[in-house]
């Protein structure tokens, strides 16, 4: 079966290419289609699971030759998959949750016309991230990396037939691209530096190269990984992201795309071991983007906006771990595995949300739905629990290892790091508690004419399901260290290092934080009113507020200076980052508009520059020669 | 070794005339001009032991390219001239200094060469022809594609094939009476005029002067004694005589006059 | 003083004479046969017949070639495997372009005028076209332009060059002159192609005359080995050497030679911007490749820094300028101009990969040149009166084609995202190879250029993907727009579309035949 | 006389048919400067020719002649039909390609 893992990805490409091309014939079955090849992926990785499983573990890594792909005198490279742990765990987690929004998407697409197209696109998510996964080389993991792109595209301009998206869509891509920049540069200086680029050669090649020559690799690898993960400072795209239909997101966010960047630098662990400083600007740059992205998590009233911060801020814990070296590279892939079944649910949660409030996203026009969507509320509540890290939930397990080894160090770092985690998780309580609350409590404030109601089963089975992994995968997997060990052959025996704290003081600190943010959240927005419009940002306002003696200390110490915090952030995210893509891009068109003069249609004038660019290159070669 | 008396004589036959194509303004002038270089270069050629191409020169260059040139010069109007003030903002200067020093580069680097010239003296036809034919006869044979190329791609660019059937002598007769031209010949210039001379119209039998009996040319030329000028200077004569017109026309500042036939019907 | 006969091993030229000939007979066609109907039809497939015999012939001649390859005319002509493999890449982009030369719209316009010589509205062309008169001479002076180009790539002589130059020149000028629409465009692209073309020449042609002043020599490897005996720099040499770069980097479109590629491309009538678009620049590179690698080499290190330069500014300036195009036509000729700079890349350090490489960046950019203007020449504007005007460029007209015509736009984007260097697209694989060439021969700045430049450049092509996909279609441009389809064009666009997915998927075949063929005969050391 | 002050002629001719090509807006003037371009490198090549005792110059520059002379042909066609379309042969005057 571990040979035939290339129908993973030919299955869903497929089934892709006859969605596109039987047309409208195919309208009334293709959605079916679609979930069936996504499904029988998930079948035959699961069989290849098994099969794995029944190996040694130094014996699980397979390599799958497919064909021979670039011959060349200094470079032969054949496609081929490589199939150990790590990929199989990415396979699983894709196909399952991509197979489960699979089916969400056929009742929540339903009325759209362009269903089948919708399905075609989602095939080819699936199929491109699982070739982004399962590729043996860097090159064949670009072609799987740019797949996901095109894809991603697609599927965020689905519904968008208006120009501001249109253009949004472009600065997507625009930075995305300085991110895939980052991945090219990467193969460049393999290439030059070991003469190959498929991951056996190069990866057993790293610990003989410099520590400059591999902090080189690293930088770029990091910068490829922040465009597709989202991670400052290319973080901006992820909310252009919102813009496509709820199972897109649910599948960009959980199973696929974001992702990528963590299974890349894990997976280019060697490198990322012989390179210290490479390192700490990977946990540097993840402890960064979770406090940041909390803090825009605060700001928003959008829910899917606010759910976009949540995944930025959690992969930045991932990365943070991934910094770490080889005690956090297991814990960073645990936390995605877990990360990708709750953030899938809640999402799927949001979808059904705003299928019942006819696709109003602003959270304060929600509010008491739980007792219209008892399913909603009750598995987007296992999500929420989970992402808090309440124990025993899944994201307890997860965040917590994270936490315990980000205080792992000497110096600095691991006050640093591990405070920011620490505090990261505060926070995360506090706005993922908001958007509950929000949501699901205090009174109604919906507009006139929407009548919540509860999803058809197409919807909520998925959503249960996604429920009992945001409950119980952690624990599971936790258990005797099941998932450390079983990513073992991959990411390297980590040493056990003791904190700078003891951990129980740590699990103790997390929770009384995680416990903070949350009764903060219940205070401001499950029993509070809600005000139905933001309130305005000028402090005169915000003191002719209501006044309660705990919302006085609350904001003072919190909400006040977080507030400007926050404000900052969101500003510097929207008009630096922002700012700097659209500069730039100005800058580039400005070049043009000032080299179009030189195309002034007169032929004297092409002539003359012909002849200038002569006189020139002449001028040097005689004068150097005299 | 050349006689550097040729060389001077070759450089200023060539050079003085070659600047014509930057300073002179009548493309005809110029062209002549280029006639000239090419005429030395012939000279240059014979004097580098190289006759046949000297002959080659004079035939193909002065004899057919250039007369070729002004053919076309003919064509677009033999009259033009140019306006040399300088439409594109610094092109002189680009201009001047971009030639200048490309000359300047190559002087430079030519003057440096030192390689003595063979004492051995080649060029006769035959010895062309033997390599011509010898080792170039590949390149002699493409050249006929690019003779061919070109014809063709001069034939589409300029000839006009026959669009309509050929029309006979009464046909195109017909139609001009039908366009309402004159049955008859146009009437002489200095026909009833004063004057018996060529830039002077003819007059109809009411007297008014038939202005295209004068030739394009002359009017293009602004050469044409106006007929209104003829017509003032009737008025403002005292001699009774003149008033008087040959063959009892109608004076021309008369206004009756017999309608034409055809011009009652449209009353 | 006596003649002898020289030696000519003809079998191996038998694709050229094919071709050649047959243009000379296609002149004959033009004269015997009556009716232009029946001519274009005899013409197309007389044409189509005779280049694929070549494009036949010449794989029989790489299957039956054994070493090297065959000098047909010492020190003039030979061919050998790397001619061959350039010839077949020049074939195609032929056959495709006489497929497209060929294409009508559905009131049976053809992309040519009825009469080259009548100028536009006036009675003659009216007439012309009432009588349904066509340009048909267009089919053999495409022959003679690929006759010419299939020279290029196999002559080892300065000399010999310039004419083979010029006869594929001279049929370009013509062709694009003779737009149907747009007629004074036509005219001015051609004259200034034209004029720049014949001073680009002039220059080239000064300096062969340099290099045989300080060589004696004017053929490849002779002039080579007489570099390597002039042991100092001689600066006579390398201004000649500087004089014929440029000539030949003028028929690439590199900058700062380009200036003529946009205008020409926008001016020419499609069919032929396409063909000359793929196929000029294919003969460009691989007489570049054969003068840089079997005569100049020795030179390498004082003439890098110009390709390095020329490079750098091609890629630079063609990316920018076509940033800020707004005419679809204009937009693809300056990344032509961008292109010019990739391929130059690869000449970093004159690796031997690079002369693998090149075929396939230029078979694979051809493909993908010839389907993009193929699908431009399908989408009309429609005039007032509800006939099928001219190809509608404007960028905003392309607006929603995606939804009109699905098939057609995916078709685009396909060729726009290779432009671009996607994966799974022939376009990728061959920057690939041309940049790990160049990486191979330390020319690692040069590759840091061309990427950032082409992660800058997509940023246009997917532009107009978006702009085909994601855009509303506007107001009123369902009647502004047609979309034509031609079956010849549609068949071009179909088969370009499956080499650019086949390319970009199993390249293997095809790269190892390019692989095998990065060999020269004859060296100036051998 | 050295033969080579031939080339240096040649030299000065080329930068003026080059110049000429620069400045001249009648486009049958700026191709006579292609021309005399053409001829500068011809008498380069059998100055060379004569220099190096040896026939291929004179060869080529008998090529090169025959090469202009097709240019011409094809030149000066695509200037008539020009005039026929503008009534002007300035190369000032068609500006719709630019940008």
């Amino acid at each position: 079966m571990l040979t035939l893992t290339w129908l993973l990805i030919a299955v869903p490409l497929a089934s892709a290419a006859v969605l596109l091309l039987a047309g409208r014939r195919a309208d009334a079955w293709g959605h079916w289609l679609g979930v069936a090849a996504s499904g029988t992926a998930f079948v035959v990785g699961f069989v290849a699971f098994l099969q794995m499983l029944g190996l040694e573990s130094e014996e699980r890594a397979t390599s799958v030759h497919l064909f021979s792909w670039i011959p060349g005198g200094e470079l032969n490279l054949d496609a081929g998959l490589l199939v150990d742990p790590l990929s199989m765990t990415f396979v699983l987690l894709i196909t399952f949750v991509g197979t489960l929004i699979h089916v969400y998407s056929v009742a929540y697409m339903e009325h759209d016309a362009d269903r089948r197209r919708f399905f075609a696109y989602l095939n080819l998510f699936v199929a491109a991230m699982l070739l982004l996964v399962l590729a043996d080389s860097y090159l064949l993991l670009f072609v799987g990396w740019e797949g996901v792109g095109l894809a991603s595209y697609l599927l965020i301009g689905f519904w968008n037939f208006k120009r501001e998206y249109a253009t949004a869509a472009n600065k997507a891509f625009f930075v995305n691209r300085i991110g895939d920049l980052g991945l090219i540069f990467a193969m460049g200086l393999m290439f030059s530096y070991f003469g190959a680029l498929d991951f056996d050669s190069v990866l057993s090649q790293a610990p003989e190269a410099t520590t400059a020559q591999l902090t080189a690799i690293g930088l770029m690898l990091l910068l490829a990984a922040c465009g597709k993960s989202a991670q400052f400072p290319l973080q901006s795209w992820l909310g252009d992201a919102m813009a496509g239909p709820t199972p897109v997101s649910a599948l960009i966010h959980a199973a696929t795309m974001v992702t990528a960047g963590v299974y890349l630098i894990v997976r280019s662990a060697p490198i990322f071991n012989g390179a210290p400083n490479a390192q700490v600007v990977v946990a540097a740059v993840g402890a960064f983007t979770l406090i940041l992205g909390a803090l825009i998590g605060m700001a928003k009233d959008d829910i899917k906006k606010a759910l976009a911060a949540s995944t930025m801020s959690q992969i930045g814990y991932m990365m943070l771990a991934a910094g770490l070296g080889p005690i956090g590279y297991a814990f960073a892939i645990f936390h995605l595995v877990t990360h990708g079944f709750f953030k899938a649910g809640m999402f799927l949660g949001a979808g059904s949300v705003m299928h019942a409030m006819n696709d109003q996203v602003d959270m304060r026009r929600f509010g008491a739905l739980k007792g219209a969507m008892v399913v909603t509320w009750v598995t987007f509540g296992l999500g929420w629990l989970a992402i808090l890290g309440v124990p025993p939930f899944s994201g307890f397990f997860s965040k917590d290892k994270i936490i315990e080894a980000a205080f792992v160090g000497e110096g600095w770092q691991p006050w640093v790091f591990g405070g920011a985690a620490l505090i990261g998780a505060g926070l995360t309580a506090f706005y993922m508690s908001r958007l509950f609350f929000m949501t699901f409590h205090g009174k109604a404030r919906w507009t006139d004419e929407v009548h919540p109601h509860e999803s058809p089963a197409l919807m909520t089975v998925p959503m249960m399901i996604l429920a009992v992994g945001s409950a119980f995968l952690g624990l599971f997997l936790a258990m005797g260290d099941r998932f450390t060990h079983w990513l073992e052959p991959v990411t390297g025996h980590a040493e056990h290092h003791e904190p700078v704290l003891p951990v129980p003081v740590l699990i103790a600190l997390t929770l009384i934080l995680v416990a903070a943010g949350g009764l903060l959240a219940w205070l401001r927005y499950g029993r509070a009113e809600v005000p139905e419009t933001a309130p305005s940002a000028s402090l005169a306002t915000l003191a002719a507020r209501n006044d309660f003696f705990q919302d006085s200390v609350n904001r003072a110490v919190v909400q006040r200076p977080g507030q400007h915090l926050t404000r900052t952030l969101v500003y510097v995210d929207a008009t630096v980052v922002d700012g700097a893509v659209n500069k730039q891009a100005r800058g580039w068109a400005g070049l043009g508009e000032a080299s179009r003069r030189l195309q002034n249609g007169q032929v004297r004038s092409y002539a003359a520059t012909m002849l200038v660019g002569l006189v020139i290159v002449v001028a040097v070669i005689v004068v150097g020669g005299l | 070794m050349v006689s550097p008396v040729l060389f001077w004589v070759v450089a200023i036959l060539t050079v003085v005339p070659a600047l014509s194509l930057l300073f002179a303004r009548k493309a005809v002038h110029i062209a002549m001009s280029i006639v000239c270089v090419m005429v030395g270069l012939a000279a240059a050629y014979v004097g580098l032991d190289a006759p046949f191409l000297g002959v080659v020169q004079i035939v193909v260059y002065t004899g057919a390219v250039m007369m070729l040139f002004l053919f076309v010069l003919m064509l677009v109007g033999v009259d033009q001239r140019e306006d040399t003030r300088e439409t594109i903002k610094g092109q002189r200067w680009i201009a001047f200094f971009t030639a200048g020093g490309i000359a300047f580069l190559l002087i430079s680097v030519l003057g440096r060469v030192s390689i003595a010239p063979q004492a051995a003296r080649v060029g006769n036809p035959e010895e062309i022809a033997l390599v011509l034919f010898g080792r170039y006869v590949l390149v002699m044979e493409v050249l006929g594609a690019l003779l061919i190329t070109a014809a063709v791609g001069a034939l589409i660019m300029t000839h006009t094939p026959r669009l309509t059937p050929r029309r006979t002598q009464s046909e195109v007769q017909a139609a001009r009476v039908l366009a309402g031209a004159d049955p008859v010949n146009k009437p002489m210039p200095g026909v009833f005029a004063r004057h018996n001379a060529l830039d002077v119209p003819a007059r109809d039998p009411e007297g008014k002067p038939i202005e295209h009996s004068v030739s394009r040319v002359l009017e293009a030329r602004h050469q044409m004694s106006d007929g209104d000028e003829f017509r003032t200077r009737l008025e403002n004569t005292s001699n009774p005589e003149d008033s008087q017109l040959p063959n009892g026309a109608p004076s021309a500042d008369s206004d009756e006059r017999t309608p034409r036939i055809g011009e009652e019907d449209q009353k | 003083m006596n003649f002898v006969t020289p030696e000519i091993a003809w079998a191996p030229l038998a694709p050229i004479i094919i071709v050649l000939g047959a243009a000379a007979i296609g002149v004959l066609i033009e004269a015997f046969v009556r009716r232009p109907a029946t001519r274009r039809t005899i013409q197309l497939g007389f044409g189509l017949v005779v280049l694929i015999a070549a494009l036949g012939t010449t794989i029989a001649q790489w299957a039956a070639l054994e070493g090297g390859g065959t000098t047909v005319m010492q020190f003039m002509l030979t061919v050998d495997r790397q001619a061959l493999a350039w010839q077949t890449v020049i074939l195609v982009f032929g056959i495709l372009g006489i497929i497209l030369f060929a294409a009508r719209t559905r009131a049976g316009e053809p992309a040519f005028t009825a009469l080259g010589s009548a100028s536009p509205g006036s009675l003659e062309e009216t007439l012309a076209r009432r009588r349904g008169l066509e340009v048909t001479e267009v089919f053999p002076l495409l022959l003679f332009a690929v006759g010419g180009m299939m020279l290029f790539t196999c002559v080892t002589d300065f000399v010999f060059l310039f004419v083979a130059l010029e006869v594929f020149s001279l049929a370009l000028y013509i062709l694009v002159a003779l737009a149907r629409r747009r007629r004074l465009m036509s005219h001015e692209a051609a004259l200034k192609y034209f004029l720049l073309g014949a001073f680009s020449s002039a220059i080239y042609i000064f300096g062969v005359a340099l290099i045989y002043g300080a060589t004696t020599q004017t053929s490849f490897a002779p002039v080579g080995r007489a570099i390597d005996v002039i042991s100092d720099r001689d600066p006579l040499l390398l201004t000649g050497v500087v004089l014929v770069l440029v000539g030949l980097l003028f028929k690439l479109g590199a900058v700062p030679f380009h200036s003529w590629t946009p205008d020409a491309y926008q001016g020419a009538p499609t069919p032929v911007t396409a063909f000359m678009g793929a196929a000029t620049k294919a003969a460009a590179t691989a007489a570049l490749v054969r003068i840089l690698y079997t005569s100049l080499y020795p030179l390498e290190w004082e003439i890098s820094w110009m390709i390095w330069a020329v490079a750098c500014l091609s890629m630079v300036l063609g990316t920018v300028l076509a940033l800020v195009q707004t005419n679809v036509k204009r937009m693809l000729a300056y990344s032509s101009v961008a292109h010019a700079g990739f391929i130059l890349v690869a000449f970093a350090g004159l690796t031997n990969e690079a002369v693998a490489a090149l075929p396939f960046y230029l078979l694979a950019y051809g493909l993908a040149t010839i389907g993009a203007f193929a699908v431009v020449s399908q989408v009309r504007e429609r005039t007032e009166d509800g006939s099928v005007g001219a190809e509608a460029v404007r960028l905003g007209q392309w607006a929603g084609l995606g939804k009109r015509s699905p098939l057609l736009a995916g078709a685009m984007a396909l060729f726009l995202l290779s432009f671009a260097g996607i994966p799974l697209t022939a376009g990728f694989i061959g920057k690939f190879e041309v940049f790990s060439a160049a990486i191979a021969g330390g020319g690692w700045p040069l590759v840091l250029v061309a990427v950032i430049a082409s992660a800058v450049a997509a940023f246009f092509y997917v532009r107009l993907v978006v702009l085909m996909f994601l855009t509303d279609v506007p107001e009123g441009i369902e009647d502004a727009v047609e979309v034509e389809d031609s079956p010849l064009a549609t068949l071009v666009v179909v088969v370009t579309a499956a080499g650019v997915i086949v390319l970009g998927v199993l390249p293997a075949g095809v790269l190892s035949v390019f692989e095998s063929a990065a060999q020269f005969l004859v060296l100036s050391n051998g | 006389m050295n033969p080579i002050n031939f080339v240096i002629l040649a030299a000065i001719l080329f930068s003026i048919g080059s110049a000429a090509v620069l400045l001249r807006r009648n486009a049958i003037v700026a191709f006579m400067g292609v021309e005399l371009m053409l001829n500068a490198a011809n008498l380069a090549l059998v100055a060379f020719s004569r220099i190096h005792g040896q026939l291929d110059g004179q060869v080529m520059a008998f090529f090169v002649m025959v090469v202009a002379a097709a240019e011409v042909v094809v030149g000066l066609a695509i200037i008539i039909a020009l005039f026929r379309a503008r009534q002007t042969i300035s190369l000032d005057e068609p500006a719709e390609l630019k940008g």
